[in-house]
């Protein structure tokens, strides 16, 4: 019955039969408010990671629902943290699932004024070559005064200080081997 | 059981965390990208958006127990938030029970009752509601009440790293906050004191949930000295429109009279 | 992108959180208050005496729109007809009818546009039923809102069955009655309604404001009946004008005595838009009681003291609540008033 | 935190590191004094207990006094500076010291426009030529590296005058109060205040500790500020013990692992130098120069044995030198800043910026974009197109149209990056602690992580060269390559990668322990030796997350700390002689008398068997020439260095210096700048008057807020962090905005010989006025996080700095430099990068003959490649 049950769900009409003068608590709670509680206890998995700003290295959970990040928030376990964060790690769910990131690769041809979305397969193998490229022209075996280099000056890198140990180490190991010897980080700056 | 805040002003660094903690938890949007020139204050109030705001106060008056070369100054720093009152203005005034006091004696907004009458938002004696206009309805901190419900602590104190955010139990925080404050006055720094601690410290809302450790007049950290629910002051009010509307009746009934009386 | 002032990707992140639907427009319509920029020197917003936030209000304005005052008006003068009505029908021995007829549409008539003006002035006008959800005796507002609803219906109730024979008839009365007992907090409650709020003005006047919006909607009726093209009889004129100068007196001296009240927040009402119409307000009702004391009764007077009446009650409906919202941005006006212990605590310890 | 005292200096904590800040604020809820020195007043200064305005770039000053007062009312702790420092050792007769030339050390050479650090060796130690010139090629300030031997003679009475006390005690005599307060425009008062506040919280009882950031790098002196508080700190006997220490704050997440296993030319993983063209010709002789026959050191061929092998695997052989010929070598510096250099020059073709956006965040963004628009091609990999992905189009001289884009040749590509959610990996903190994060969610679209990109890469490079016999691509096509793949997009595992880093047994592939399991036989591969033993027993170590609440304080079951989950360093210093603690309140580290070995709260950091009693027999090698009682073991000597016999280019002592561009004459030596600090002399690159250029007559120094970070790319498009610090703003004091005409909240314009910027003015009184020598110095404060890009835009800081930079680490100037201010909006003035100088030049680079940074003896310096000119120049190229 509709009606009936409409009016029975009416605030007012407990709040009679309770002798609620003032409505001020259940009587007023709506059925939401009832069912209400953390996004995070829905989630599927919690998985455990680290602040990607500054070095303090503070603790972070990572709660993911159906392949989204719903909420990430400092980890009480952490002995440097304690769950604290600061306002840009605490912002950190923004910064991986905010709206701002580019999700193709871009390309712009020498003298283009425009940017291209193109493949990443192509991206990868374009700059593969223009790697072999550079580096075959511009080898240097000897220095003029005959002291063995073995290096390129004609490639250079920039970037680590925000990369995981693992990735600097592959770019160290990979430029060294490829004679490239201009590799810097923000550690210098 | 009832909980609250207890936000220690002395160790504030005014980071922010609190803030951006909290616009994380509830994914508020911002509330715009305006530079006020108000210290490092661009965030003005608080509001329907935010939810908890940092005061920066630059005083040139020292602070005790602090010396800098820069003599006669001090940077005050607050975190403020809903002060979820033991008599709530907003409360007493929402005439759609979409404010109500929670099992955690804290107040919330139920998002999809408010009808956005805006009655609340002129009831707050701090200024705390407000209705977005785009939105329609009225907003103000939750203290989390979804986290409570799952037993988490509000997303601002947990995010705080100097714990200046303190939350838990309100009695247990009333005893911290005294001792902290004894600990202060025995290190000669008298003008420290208890904001909304109780209700003899506030009897105009018999006492906050959300309390404060200040060292400077209310004013200073735009708090009014002595708040009240206007509720509380309601009876003379209606008494004096009963008396009127009386007035009114007779006034009536005194027209026709003497006017039937006079046609006679 | 979709600009929702959270920029999250729905094919990353989730919004679910508490806010999530908060919608937004932009910044500048949901915070008009904020577009200002500080010229001044930081410390500078620090004043030994009486210190402020950079002078920011320490109060949220009233978030209502024009509306509201109109239906202060509108409410004020449905329930004093109601009771005009009442009266009549109760004294008038059958020789009233007309008086009695018309007071009862002008009641309908207000009570339905009244309704209208409310919800139009909500943010979720879709939810205005919600107003009937609870009983809250704290809020002016959920006691007006269930006085409106009565009345609304009664008056209505009357005027559709004024001047029916028998039992309609007799329904018809009962409802005329109905709708008197609940008129009369309905042309005042709006008062009790501003006076329990925080707004400086509105809250230091609680007193007398009720008195002032009595007046106001008697007055109002009064000056109403001038403009209408209602075919009166002469002694049910003389009520309606004497039932209007009594009004009209309550109302002048009421002015009085709320300038009095309102203490630090008097700018409010001597400064800006809500002291140019508080004056206004005064001329024109001052004007309109003038003009009715006059002898004689040429239709001519009669309306021009109607449009001035009319007028005047109106411009004190705005006159209040602009002033409501003037001294909700004033800081001072809330500071001061609670340093001159116009709150709860005790002097002692407000020495801080 | 466990300090009694602690100093921030050079560093915003509070700001910066708000998290790590919480322990400081723990310390003072225990009564610890917080005492702040630093030009501005912040949020750090705003809950300390003493804030000391000091001028930027005069704190070697500051330090210097805080030195000459604790040895001079005996302050200092004694037998700890007795036993554990190098106090007591006699120098070499021809060492002359700066109080002796005026400013400069012995061993000038104005030739190379460097020093020769021959004369600053103990009595009786020979340093080779070829260690002094090789240390002029390394990069890192490592002292112990090399050939260095303890001293062989000791005064234990310190009072020989030639012992390093006597000669540190003599060179900072000049430090006084008063210069103090003519230098650092501190008043005597205050600096007592600090004085006092730091020894009374030293000793057995009680430790203070120093906290720094780049606000002491930042110069072109910085590796001296840190060797100042170093001093310091060893001599209150504050190292190695719990509380105590020197606290370097770093700006991101894996600055620290990117120098332990460094994206840096100058050194391979575990800090290992790499070869240098002229001296290390072959695997024996590059040996020869790293080896150290005493210390810790002499473990390097194991270390450098186990890298080749973790590289090269099969290919790399005893016969074949393990491959080292595949590496390749230095010849000078290759630092960022000459990399631009040579980049502007046309040298460089090709350019990655991995996560880096330096047209905002490196010094003099617009030499930076001149520079890359002369390359073919550059590649960018970031979460959204940044500054510097965009500087074909979006730059200010294209917006003034002094640049085409249709002329700009560069090929560019823009690769989205996966964020740290989306992959795994650790991150090594600034207290060198590693922390795996793992993988959450996929990477979105073609998104991808930097693993994945270095490996396809690299995949990709020796497919292109399999069939290649040239010597040149040997290393490239020996590189172990083979790691797992998972998922579909193919990322490599970055486990593999650790146990790779971490070590292993090459016969049958079980990880090692630690670096002691390392052998110099091939037996054993290792990516980094300081980092072997993370991937111990096959554990993940970094990934370890036991509870804070069920461990000790120390939590050594959180993470893992290099080396061998150590959390302190030199802890044995913890200790005293004998042994036993210092003191019970400070108890950290002891020798246990029954089990015979080291004990305490953390991993001991000494030999664990070896008791306090032992002394070296006299043809002791290796580690075993260490005591049972030198508690500095990477030291040559053991020894904490009061006194640097090798390793700085600018000197065993630190020296105050004025920067490039300052507001005062040096005050305390003739020689007005770091002699030997690298210089830019080249057109886009125009400096200032030394001191009081009438042109520029404010002090500029640049910082970072707490709502943004470094450049930006991660909170500028964030709305959550935007709306907290939405514009670009420049802090002036009320003084200087009257002087000016500057409103609050109006606009204004900052100017200096590179560039110049507009910015919202926001007046306060927390950056005073300087009031020196009966002047007043204005000082203007710039955070530098904005771009053209982002929610929230605004000129970015770093435009008008210039390359100038500290010889040891190359690292720029950019705390304490020199502009003007007027009000208004930018104007369309043309930049010197572009269109030619901004302002008439006063006589060039070198100034004119009244003001001089340099001694005419120092003044004659050449200038290298790229216009550079100081102690790390290649001296065999002149242009």
């Amino acid at each position: 019955m509709g009606v009936l049950d409409l009016l029975s769900r009416w605030p007012v009409l407990q709040q009679i039969r309770k002798g609620d003068l003032h409505a001020f608590g259940d009587t007023a709670r709506s059925a939401r408010s009832e069912m209400l509680q953390p996004r995070t206890a829905t989630a599927g998995r919690v998985v455990r990671s680290v602040c990607p700003y500054c070095a303090v290295g503070c603790g972070q959970l990572v709660f993911v629902k159906d392949e989204k990040i719903t909420d990430i928030e400092g980890d009480p376990d952490s002995p440097l943290s304690l769950g604290c964060l600061c306002p840009k790690g605490a912002a950190t769910f923004q910064l991986v699932t905010g709206s701002h990131r580019v999700k193709t690769v871009l390309h712009r041809k020498p003298y283009g004024t425009e940017w291209e979305a193109v493949p990443l397969e192509w991206a990868m193998d374009r700059v593969a070559r223009l790697v072999k490229k550079t580096r075959d022209e511009t080898w240097e075996a000897k220095t003029p005064d005959g002291h063995v280099v073995n290096r390129t000056l004609g490639i250079a890198h920039l970037g680590g200080a925000t990369l995981d140990n693992e990735e600097n180490y592959l770019f160290k190991k990979l430029f060294s081997a490829l004679g490239i010897i201009q590799v810097e980080n923000q550690a210098r700056i | 059981m009832a909980v609250g805040f207890f936000t220690d002003t002395t160790i504030c660094i005014g980071c922010k965390a609190c803030e951006v903690a909290c616009k994380q938890w509830n994914q508020l949007p911002d509330d715009g990208l305006l530079f006020t020139g108000m210290s490092y204050d661009n965030t003005a109030s608080l509001g329907a958006s935010t939810w908890r705001h940092v005061s920066f106060i630059e005083r040139p008056v020292p602070l005790t127990g602090q010396e800098t070369g820069l003599g006669d100054f001090s940077w005050l720093l607050m975190s403020d938030v809903c002060k979820h009152c033991q008599r709530a203005g907003c409360l007493e005034a929402c005439p759609t029970g979409a404010i109500l006091r929670t099992e955690f004696d804290s107040v919330y907004v139920q998002p999809d009752i408010c009808n956005g009458c805006g009655y609340c938002v002129v009831s707050c004696p701090f200024g705390v509601i407000d209705r977005r206009e785009d939105d329609g309805r009225a907003w103000k901190c939750t203290l989390c009440y979804d986290r409570l419900k799952g037993g988490l602590e509000p997303a601002c104190a947990k995010a705080c790293p100097t714990d200046s955010i303190q939350f838990g139990d309100l009695d247990e925080l009333q005893d911290r906050a005294r001792d902290r404050l004894e600990r202060l006055h025995r290190h000669g720094m008298a003008e420290a004191y208890l904001y909304g601690a109780d209700a003899a410290g506030q009897p105009g809302t018999e006492g906050l949930n959300a309390f404060f450790l200040l060292v400077d007049r209310p004013e200073v950290y735009n708090l009014p000295s002595d708040p009240v629910a206007p509720a509380k002051k309601a009876a003379p009010a209606w008494t004096s429109m009963a008396f009127a509307v009386l007035g009114m009746a007779a006034a009536a009934v005194g027209a026709v009279l003497s006017a039937r009386g006079g046609g006679d | 992108m979709e600009e929702d002032g959270r920029h999250i990707a729905p094919d990353l992140g989730l919004l679910t959180g508490e806010g999530s639907q908060q919608r937004i427009g932009t910044a500048g319509e949901a915070f008009p208050s904020r577009t200002f920029i500080w010229r001044d020197l930081p410390s500078h917003s620090f004043e030994e005496e009486q210190p402020t936030y950079y002078g920011r209000p320490v109060l949220k304005e009233p978030v209502w729109i024009w509306s509201v005052p109109v239906y202060f008006y509108v409410g004020g003068t449905a329930g004093a007809s109601a009771v005009l009505a009442a009266a009549a029908h109760a004294l008038g021995e059958g020789e009233l009818d007309g008086l009695v007829k018309s007071c009862r549409r002008v009641a309908a008539v207000g009570g339905v546009v009244g309704s209208a003006l409310l919800v139009y002035d909500l943010g979720r006008p879709e939810r205005f039923l919600h107003m009937l959800r609870v009983i809250r005796p704290t809020s002016a507002m959920s006691l007006g809102s269930w006085v409106l609803a009565v009345a609304a219906s009664a008056t209505l109730g009357s005027a559709l069955l004024a001047g029916r024979k028998g039992f309609l008839g007799r329904l018809g009365d009962l409802s005329g009655y109905v709708a008197a007992l609940f008129g009369m907090p309905l042309s005042g409650y709006t008062a009790v309604l501003l006076g329990n709020t925080a707004v400086p003005v509105w809250n230091a006047t609680r007193r007398s404001l009720p008195h002032l919006f009595i007046g106001t909607s008697v007055s109002g009726l009064a000056s109403l009946f001038g403009l209408l093209p209602v075919g009166l009889e002469p002694q049910e004129r003389t009520i309606v004008e004497r039932f209007g100068v009594v009004g009209k007196v309550v109302d002048l001296a009421a002015m009085a005595v709320v300038e009095r009240e309102a203490g630090h927040a008097e700018p409010a009402l001597k400064e800006g838009v809500s002291g140019a119409l508080w004056t206004a307000a005064r001329i024109l009702t001052g004007a309109s009681l003038a003009l009715s004391l006059l002898p004689g009764g040429k239709r001519a007077r009669r309306v021009a003291g109607g449009l001035l009446g009319t007028a005047g009650a109106l411009a004190l409906r705005f006159a209040v609540f602009q002033a409501g919202k003037a001294s909700a941005r004033d800081p001072r006006a809330t500071f001061r008033r609670q340093r001159d212990s116009h709150g709860e605590a005790p002097e002692s310890s407000l020495d801080r | 935190m466990n300090a009694d005292c602690i100093v921030i200096q050079g560093s915003n904590m509070a700001e910066c590191h708000p998290v790590a800040f919480r322990w400081v604020m723990e310390a003072k809820a225990r009564g610890a004094k917080i005492i702040h020195v630093d030009p501005r007043f912040t949020r750090t200064s705003a809950v300390a207990d003493l804030h000391v305005p000091i001028r930027a770039g005069s704190d070697v000053v500051f330090l210097g006094a805080l030195i000459r007062h604790v040895i001079e009312n005996e302050r200092y702790f004694k037998e700890y500076v007795l036993r554990y420092t190098n106090a007591p050792a006699i120098l070499k007769e021809d060492f002359k010291d700066t109080e002796d030339l005026d400013g400069l050390f012995s061993g000038w050479d104005g030739e190379k426009g460097q020093y020769d650090p021959a004369s600053w060796g103990y009595e009786g130690v020979e340093v080779g030529a070829a260690a002094g010139q090789r240390e002029s090629y390394t990069g890192e300030p490592f002292s112990q590296r090399g050939t260095q031997h303890g001293a062989e003679r000791f005064d234990f009475t310190l009072r020989n005058p030639r012992c390093v006390f006597q000669v540190l005690k003599r060179h900072f005599s000049r430090y006084t109060p008063e210069i103090v307060e003519e230098v650092c425009g501190i008043p005597p008062g205050l600096f007592f205040k600090v004085a006092e506040a730091l020894c009374d919280s030293s000793g057995r009882e009680r430790t203070a500790a120093f906290c720094y950031a780049v606000g002491w790098t930042q110069h072109s002196t910085g590796v001296q500020y840190i060797r100042t508080a170093s001093i310091l700190q060893l001599l209150l006997g504050n190292i190695g013990r719990p509380g105590g220490g020197i606290l370097a704050l770093r700006g991101h997440s894996s600055i620290q692992g990117s120098t332990d296993i460094p994206t840096l030319y100058d050194i391979l993983p575990g800090y290992l130098a790499m070869p240098k063209d002229k001296t290390d010709t072959s695997f024996e002789e590059y040996v020869k120069l790293n080896d150290s026959p005493t210390g810790w050191w002499s473990e390097f061929p194991k270390y450098i044995v186990s890298l080749l092998k973790a590289w090269f695997g099969a290919a790399a052989t005893k016969e074949n030198g393990w491959l080292f010929d595949a590496l390749p070598r230095l010849s000078g510096d290759h630092s960022h800043m000459t990399t631009v250099s040579a980049m502007a020059d046309g040298l460089v073709k090709g350019y990655f910026l991995m996560g880096e956006n330096p047209t905002v965040g490196s010094m003099h963004g617009a030499f930076h974009r001149a520079a890359m628009r002369k390359l073919d091609w550059l590649v960018v990999r970031d979460f959204a197109v940044t500054e510097s992905a965009d500087f074909w189009r979006d730059a200010p001289e294209i917006e003034r149209g002094e640049v085409r884009t249709e002329s700009i040749p560069t090929e560019v590509f823009f690769f989205p990056c996966a964020a740290h959610t989306e992959k795994d990996g650790s991150f090594t903190n600034t207290q060198r602690l590693l922390q795996w994060h793992h993988k959450a969610v996929e990477p979105p679209g073609d998104c991808r992580s930097e693993l994945h990109f270095a490996w396809h890469l690299g995949r990709r490079l020796r497919d292109l060269y399999k069939d290649s016999t040239d010597p040149k691509d040997r290393g490239l096509l020996a590189l172990t390559w083979d790691y797992p793949v998972e998922d579909a997009i193919e990322e490599p595992s970055a486990e593999a990668v650790l146990k790779e880093i971490s070590g292993f047994r090459v016969a049958d592939g079980a990880p090692v322990d630690g670096f002691t399991q390392l052998k110099d036989d091939g037996s054993t591969a290792c990516g980094c030796w300081i980092y072997s033993g993370s991937y111990k027993d096959g554990v993940n170590q970094p990934a370890r997350r036991k509870s804070a609440r069920e461990q000790s304080w120390v939590a050594p079951e959180w993470g893992w700390a290099w080396p061998v989950n150590r959390r302190i360093l030199y802890n044995r210093a913890s200790a005293d002689p004998e042994g036993r603690p210092w003191s019970e309140r400070k108890r950290y580290v002891w020798w246990d008398e029954e089990k015979k070995k080291w004990t305490g709260e953390d991993e001991p950091d000494f030999i664990l068997e070896r008791p306090p009693s032992y002394r070296p027999p006299e043809d002791a090698q290796g580690i075993d020439t260490l005591a049972g009682d030198t508690p500095f073991v990477m030291q040559g000597d053991g020894l904490g260095w009061l006194f640097a016999p090798t390793g700085l280019m600018d000197g065993p002592l630190p020296t105050h210096y004025e920067p490039q561009e300052g507001v005062i004459e040096n005050p305390l030596y003739g020689q007005q700048c770091n002699p030997t600090r690298m210089e830019w002399n080249r057109r886009e690159n125009p400096y200032h008057r030394p001191w009081n250029d009438p042109r520029f007559p404010h002090v500029i120094t640049t910082y970072r807020l707490t709502e943004h970070h470094t450049a930006g790319a991660m909170s500028r498009w964030l709305s959550w962090l935007s709306e907290l610090q939405p514009a670009m703003f420049c802090e002036v004091s009320p003084e200087l905005a009257r002087e000016k005409g500057l409103t609050n909240g109006g606009w204004a314009t900052i100017t200096t010989a590179r560039g110049e910027i507009e910015a919202r003015v926001l007046m306060t009184e927390r950056l005073p006025p300087l009031r020196m020598r009966g002047r007043v110095i204005h000082q203007i404060g710039l955070p530098y996080h904005w771009g053209s890009k982002g929610l929230v835009r605004g000129d970015a800081a770093n435009e008008l700095i210039a390359f100038v930079a500290d010889p040891n680490v190359s690292i720029q100037e950019s705390k304490a430099l020199t502009g003007n201010i007027v009000a208004g909006r930018r104007s369309r003035g043309r930049r010197v990068v572009t269109s030619g100088p901004l302002v008439p030049s006063l006589g060039g680079n070198r100034d004119g003959k009244d003001l001089n940074r340099d001694l005419p003896v120092v003044g004659q310096k050449r200038t290298g490649p790229h216009g550079i000119s100081g102690a790390r120049m290649k001296q065999d190229e002149e242009t």
